[in-house]
């Protein structure tokens, strides 16, 4: 007999206050975990710190929270294709700090990695390296970027076992194995759930150790 | 012809068999339609697929298979899924052998700006400050100018997106190379004469003494078509 | 009681259900014998497995399934298997709730060395230095003295494996707790008086008024049953 | 029809100089590319760098590199079961550089994904600190390490198809799918090479475009 980490999507959302930041898993809306979007917009929260890749379109995904008004602060490097997003941080009704896809997501990985930040060519000599330091390693210049973490990382799979061992599928991989290293409490949306065992050792992309809660079927 | 189809026939003679190719939104997604049918490129799209193609047919689009734009895309036989980390470990790390991507303008030491304009437009950068800084070849695919007004200037007036030179500029009138020299004309359009050109561009151009027309095969197809291309439901 | 199996029941009534747990070589591969069998631990190897078993029976064996040893191990329904740097990224990401690691010294800070002897061993720290820095909590198992002199000292002679300071010494004299005050004596081993203690460790100990026994089951198996423990055929 | 990237194992060792730099896969044997490190032998090269987790034991794996005196320069984490490798170092045959693994792990992947370094908590305070950057990030330190690459990565997988696509198996795995990305040239050891197409996309555990060269059957 082994942990039932198995709950529902209105208890999950439940354990996540106001004020909560939060990574969400997705690409555009592929690969979001919807169920537990809808749950939050259903329950309400607010002033979160959402960490995402973008906020998909406006009536899609992420996008239902910035649409909610539920988010006080965005760590995002996109959001291009949500005008409501762009309307309220432009008006100042959320703060964005934009940063390059490929940096987020080595931020995100450090924060669940242990490591101290990452050092990266990319933003050097742009605004984006506006107020951080430069480090100049065997006479390349790097930007360093710190870790990311998060109270919770709500991501999407594909295939869960009971123990929480995940796989993806495709391009709805994504941030949400990256996320599920950084989230303090790490809370999944699969589209199945397999008994534990079924899914091998090999196909894990997430192992179980990183996931605390699993929500059931609907 | 199209200034669009004739950018995309242009540039799809940059393409190596074999190589690993990124390809920005919008006008760079025309050019897998011009490769050669016995080449072999594969498309790299930044949000997780290596291998990427157009959806095999009506009612065959997978959900989970897009590209960055959120538009369903198809795979080939032996593509590859990554996360988005890997993705960029492979366009940070040199394994990205080119990126195509759109411009709003280049500089005369050939740094691209293409990711906001100040005060309107807000969009985020996305991947491209990744993918311009990564990419073993950047080619910039664009029209020559924008509401009558140079996209080639002295100075980008928009914030930049990386300090990185670019290797090549392909618009409707020309194909321009950034050199340590300086803006390299290397082809002029068919029917368009290198005034027009040096008048359309506000950099500095360098004109060697003979810049050939820029070779399209007329008989490719002329219609916009899209890898990727299908949109979502929402 | 064998020295060994008096550790390994000690250090065994550390475990908590549910928790991830990264076995030194040795001494400590002998702890999960004793947990208790409603207990589900589960067990890392840093060379890439989480859910490591014991090899199910003879001719069983897997060629790719070892532990950091090289050793043949099996593995759980449910295990995953993961490279090196999500193998280290868990460890060093505080994912890892407890490493058991021999010692071969700990000084009054209760900072560990136990990765090399300058001028005659050379083995290289392994996974010595992210388990001791990253995981969640370190005791260390070992015996309390070598060759009768004490390993507790006032002052690691040896490389220390990192500056952090473990939460556990289990020997079979005594469980020691570092703490801000300093080496704080938790728990005699049966039979064992306070005085052989202080008289075995060259480090101050701080002995509360009272020491309770080292609370360990006789009844459980007293044979070495090490987990892997099947070598390889070299 | 796509390139074929199968060879022989001995074309794939005369591409090989003596004095290259090469990272071996394998964990104590367990994934070393064994045909390879035979062939390699067998041809006799000299003065190499090898990068790999450790030396195996004496008869196995990247120890008969050790044993035939092939290597003028180590980067590795673990000798210690290797007494002829304890010898060479010891006696000043060869140079080795000792690395914490999950620092070695981490600074191969920094190289294959152009970062500047990593920043580790690992060795700050000990001998390994020594003549390396020491980095303050939000009050916590850190330790610079620097990446890695090498002309080279010689690995071992369970199943290649004829793309490249790579599965691993179990603990098989280690630093295989790590130094794919860090080596210049990246000659891969299958168990056995399938039909491209076979292995499906989320089965990939390294994609096609990192891996040059496949060994064929022998």
């Amino acid at each position: 007999m082994h942990m039932n980490k198995v709950i529902s999507c209105s208890k999950a959302v439940e354990m996540i206050p106001d004020g909560a930041t939060i990574m969400v898993g997705g690409f555009m809306g592929v690969g979001s975990p919807h169920r537990l979007i809808d749950e939050m917009v259903r329950q309400g929260r607010k002033n979160l710190t959402i960490m995402a890749n973008d906020t998909a379109f406006e009536d899609i995904g992420i996008g239902k929270l910035v649409a909610a008004k539920m988010i006080r602060k965005l760590i995002t490097s996109h959001i291009g294709l949500n005008p409501e997003t762009q309307r309220q941080v432009i008006e100042g009704e959320i703060e964005a700090e934009l940063c390059p896809q490929g940096t987020l997501a080595e931020r995100i990985r450090a924060g669940g990695f242990g490591l101290g930040g990452i050092l990266t060519p990319t933003g050097i000599g742009t605004v984006v390296a506006e107020g951080k330091q430069i480090m100049e390693v065997d006479g390349k210049q790097f930007l360093l970027e710190k870790p990311l973490t998060a109270d919770f990382a709500l991501i999407a799979a594909h295939r869960s076992d009971y123990r929480g061992n995940l796989e993806y599928s495709l391009t709805a991989r994504n941030f949400n194995s990256i996320m599920a290293t950084a989230g303090r409490t790490v809370i999944v949306e699969p589209e199945h759930i397999v008994p534990t065992g079924v899914i091998p050792p090999d196909a894990v992309a997430t192992p179980f150790v990183c996931v605390h809660h699993i929500i059931g079927r609907a | 012809m199209d200034d669009k189809i004739l950018i995309a026939k242009r540039v799809a003679l940059e393409l190596k068999s074999g190589s690993l190719v990124n390809l920005g939104i919008g006008l760079p997604t025309l050019v897998p339609r011009y490769l050669p049918s016995d080449m072999e490129v594969y498309f790299q799209s930044e949000n997780g697929i290596i291998g990427m193609a157009s959806v095999p047919g009506p009612g065959m689009e997978e959900p989970s298979l897009t590209d960055a734009g959120g538009g369903f895309v198809g795979a080939i036989p032996g593509a590859a899924s990554i996360d988005s980390c890997f993705s960029f470990g492979l366009i940070r790390g040199g394994h990205l052998d080119l990126t195509i991507l759109g411009g709003l303008e280049v500089d005369e030491q050939g740094r691209l700006a293409n990711w906001m304009v100040p005060g309107s437009r807000l969009p985020g950068m996305g991947g491209a400050m990744d993918l311009v800084t990564g990419a073993k070849r950047v080619i910039v695919a664009m029209s020559h100018t924008a509401k009558g007004q140079p996209k080639i200037k002295k100075q980008c007036s928009l914030p930049l997106t990386s300090v990185r030179r670019i290797n090549l500029i392909v618009t409707e009138m020309a194909v321009i190379e950034p050199t340590d020299e300086g803006l390299v004309l290397r082809e002029a359009a068919p029917g368009v004469k290198i005034e027009e050109i040096t008048a359309a561009t506000e950099a500095d151009l360098i004109v060697p003494a003979h810049v050939p027309e820029m070779q399209v095969d007329p008989a490719l197809p002329g219609d916009l078509f899209y890898l990727g291309g299908t949109s979502r439901s929402h």
